[in-house]
């Protein structure tokens, strides 16, 4: 739905051939400038693109979530949306006669999530915002967790979703590995990180030297942590 | 604020959209759809001075939202910590939104037309972008749902034009009795504030015309702001000046000390 | 969906013209014999019945809540429900060409729930098996909620649902008001009542009776309760 | 258990109802969606006889439930605290028993017909019923979508019908390839386990056929007790009489001393 900061990165690099998605901005701050460069420039390469508004997005992974074909909204109707998405017919209602949209299924190859902790079963369990993803998860053919902590037993939480260790495909401990955005209670989000990303990703040279040296030349997340100066709780280390 | 202690422009938005919020929240519950930037600090902004407040709802899930400072993202846990509940984000877009629960939607974009529909998507050709914006997001949904849509924009003659590039999110479509054709459900743009003044749709053509005008702005700095032949109201009224108790607690807000 | 003894109370009065169901048994116990009277008899009256399954009728609240005209399910298919129920028609996939079951949204004039709490705004608050109820409220054109307790403010619960204030149209203080069924964290299920109810329920006069005694006999709830021996909490008093 | 201390009619389907999903736990997590009555009491026999364990699901939206007593409606607050998740109506339906997550499902009914077919709604014709029964429930969806169906149900003439009154929950239909024209996603009727013994579905027909006997139950019993031409499998078993740890964990579970 959101890609953001992530995956510029990706696109920056080149690894990204199609981008499926609703909005695609720098949150708060403004543009994606690697997005927008391979947009509006096709560098490094062309990619394409799918776009659909948020309700239809959601509406695509719940039908995939759900083991239907296609979710139903009232959306897309009157927009030029409707002209380019692929994956969106109008339909009938069978009773009212009204007209909606339905919106083809996703079901991603793979979803990765990050979470707060996990049992030692697998067990996963995800509180605060939820967003969308359980459904990522569900709909999922192969369904990955990153967790900040992994515990011997996941007490209640207020607002918290569980999602058993039997619909995950594999569990892992990575501290702050949502950076730069959060996971409440354990990390905050890296607002600055945000800010310096505009400068960083608005200069193809200055993204490309800022990829080569954290990304690329770092082994793990954790060394990548390191590599900006950042602690696993979300603070800024040393400098 | 400006270093001069004169309200910017941006400032003047603000507490106009601010207070077309209270307007509403005054005549029944105003549950506010609310995107990151000018709308949500113009709705925090309501939340603090009007009373019955308006109820904030973020599209990321959460309902009833009291931030005591402004979030940088619609996922930022202070929204979610001070809601009176979270919900997935499917939900809030099929039960809370899509239902008809939402009384008013805030929105802004890179350019509105003349019949109140916002391009969100690209500048130039979909294919071969001048620019490429962020795209949806939430917006066609909050257009076609919301029971009144408040844009709040910059009047400039490249944001206001005819008819926009792409159209991201219905206002009224090509014209009158095109949103019932749609089967959108929501009343559709309904206001329009800006750094000059105040648009609302003729109601026998749907057309944006100017109702209000700020302090000190005249007819042609509007007419050299807008790429359409703008017409005006014939009871053209003008925006009473942002007040010290408004522009006090807008500082308030934006520094985040206004809980 | 699970009209219990509550329904088959209001169909043995006679007060009921139409029930839409999935399933109307007495939970662990066997038959609701005042609406088996009823479709097999005619008595007191005639009923119509809509029966769906589960599924199906889910399907139409989340509809109803969700403001479309229609719910999507694979079901019915190949069901003789599919021949008696009203508002289920199929429909195909737009993309895939598959049939799937359209059910007609279900919008109540009135939808009545019991949760735990609400605080003096009208906020509702609902934890431990939620079930439909969010549904419930959210499809209907008049919201009630009565409540086990009113508080100051509710205080956060794991697994808890929240229901603003400005969506309900009334709360109401009822304490054990979900009797015989129960409040997690306030009352007790009553399963006397429950099998009681099969002994009460099969004779038609034994019925009269105690609908004439403890119902109808009773000013309000709480009279209801005191008059069945139940205290507030769910446990037997006196006798 | 019945008075002389031997295992009841009812307790011998239990206990082979448990080991077939004990069995199935072993190939793969069985997540088993659990009605209540004699399924729940199986699946939870299974539950502490068998490690792996079966994952128990309850359509209130209970998932991974580890009740210390047998539940007597599926609302029951011991399902609720004692699972992993509980999620809403619409969700269990919808995300877990709709996509195929749910291995094995537990069915009973008034009726089974030869195509394993299963009538739950009516004894006779629908406008004017000799018996109403309690209706559909969860029972088509489990039938439709879980990987097999498993059916619990005392043989009789009366209940093992050429045809059911009411075709509640699918079966095979009216045979081979039916359950892929309809576009049912689940395997089907895969096990009927009865207080005489197990009837399987013949691959090539679909026709329900008797393939194992409990011990001391003859093949006379068996036709007089069913109400279509019951054929047996040419290598008809055996069920194992049920165990002294089997009957004794069995009454433990349904005594609740089972945590």
């Amino acid at each position: 739905m959101t890609p953001d900061v992530i995956f510029d990165q990706l696109i920056g690099a080149g690894r990204v051939s199609k981008l499926t998605f609703s909005w695609g901005g720098n949150p708060g701050v403004g543009s994606l400038h690697r997005f927008r460069d391979a947009v509006e420039n096709a560098w490094p390469r062309a990619i394409e693109i799918e776009e659909h508004s948020h309700a239809g997005m959601a509406a695509r992974y719940s039908a995939g979530a759900s083991g239907l074909p296609f979710g139903t909204l009232r959306g897309y109707r009157g927009t030029d949306l409707l002209q380019f998405a692929e994956n969106v017919r109008l339909i009938d209602c069978p009773f009212t006669g009204q007209k909606l949209a339905a919106v083809r299924a996703i079901n991603p190859d793979v979803s990765i999530v990050h979470a707060q902790r996990a049992d030692r079963e697998g067990n996963v369990q995800i509180w605060g915002i939820i967003g969308i993803q359980k459904e990522a998860i569900l709909s999922a053919k192969v369904a990955i967790a990153t967790v900040e902590e992994i515990v011997d037993r996941l007490e209640p939480v207020p607002g918290a979703v569980v999602l058993p260790a039997w619909v995950m495909s594999a569990v892992a401990c990575v501290p702050n590995g949502a950076h730069p955005s959060f996971a409440m209670g354990y990390s905050h989000r890296d607002n600055d990180f945000y800010r310096d990303w505009d400068r960083i990703s608005s200069d193809r040279a200055a993204f490309e030297q800022w990829i080569e040296r954290h990304v690329i030349g770092t082994p793990d997340h954790s060394a990548f942590l390191d590599s900006i100066s950042m602690t696993a709780s979300g603070g800024r280390s040393g400098i | 604020m400006a270093s001069d202690g004169k309200p910017t422009a941006d400032d003047v938005m603000i507490v106009n959209a601010a207070r077309a919020l209270g307007d509403l929240a005054r005549v029944g519950r105003a549950t506010c759809f609310v995107g990151i930037g000018l709308p949500s600090t113009a709705a925090n902004l309501a939340r603090k001075l009007y009373d019955p407040a308006p109820v904030l709802i973020y599209e990321s899930g959460c309902i009833g939202s009291k931030p005591t400072r402004l979030p940088l993202s619609i996922g930022d846990g202070e929204l979610g910590d001070t809601a009176d509940a979270v919900v997935s984000v499917p939900e809030i877009f099929t039960y809370w939104l899509q239902a008809g629960r939402i009384d008013v939607g805030f929105l802004g974009g890179a350019q509105l037309d003349r019949l109140g529909n916002i391009n969100s998507t690209v500048i130039g050709s979909y294919h071969a972008p001048k620019t490429r914006l962020p795209g949806a997001g939430g917006a066609p949904e909050i257009a076609a749902a919301a029971g009144r849509v408040v844009v709040v924009m910059r009047q400039t003659r490249r944001a206001f034009v005819e008819r926009c590039d792409f159209r991201t999110s219905v206002g009224f479509g090509d014209g009158p009795g095109d949103r019932e054709t749609l089967g959108l459900t929501g009343g559709g743009t309904g206001l329009v504030i800006t750094d000059l003044g105040i648009l609302e749709p003729d109601p026998g053509t749907c057309e944006l015309v100017m109702t209000c005008l700020h302090p000190g702005v005249s007819r042609e700095q509007c007419l050299d702001n807008t790429g359409w032949a703008l017409r005006f109201a014939d009871d053209l009224g003008c925006t009473m000046q942002a007040t010290d108790e408004e522009l006090e607690m807008l500082h308030r807000v934006r520094s985040g000390v206004a809980s």
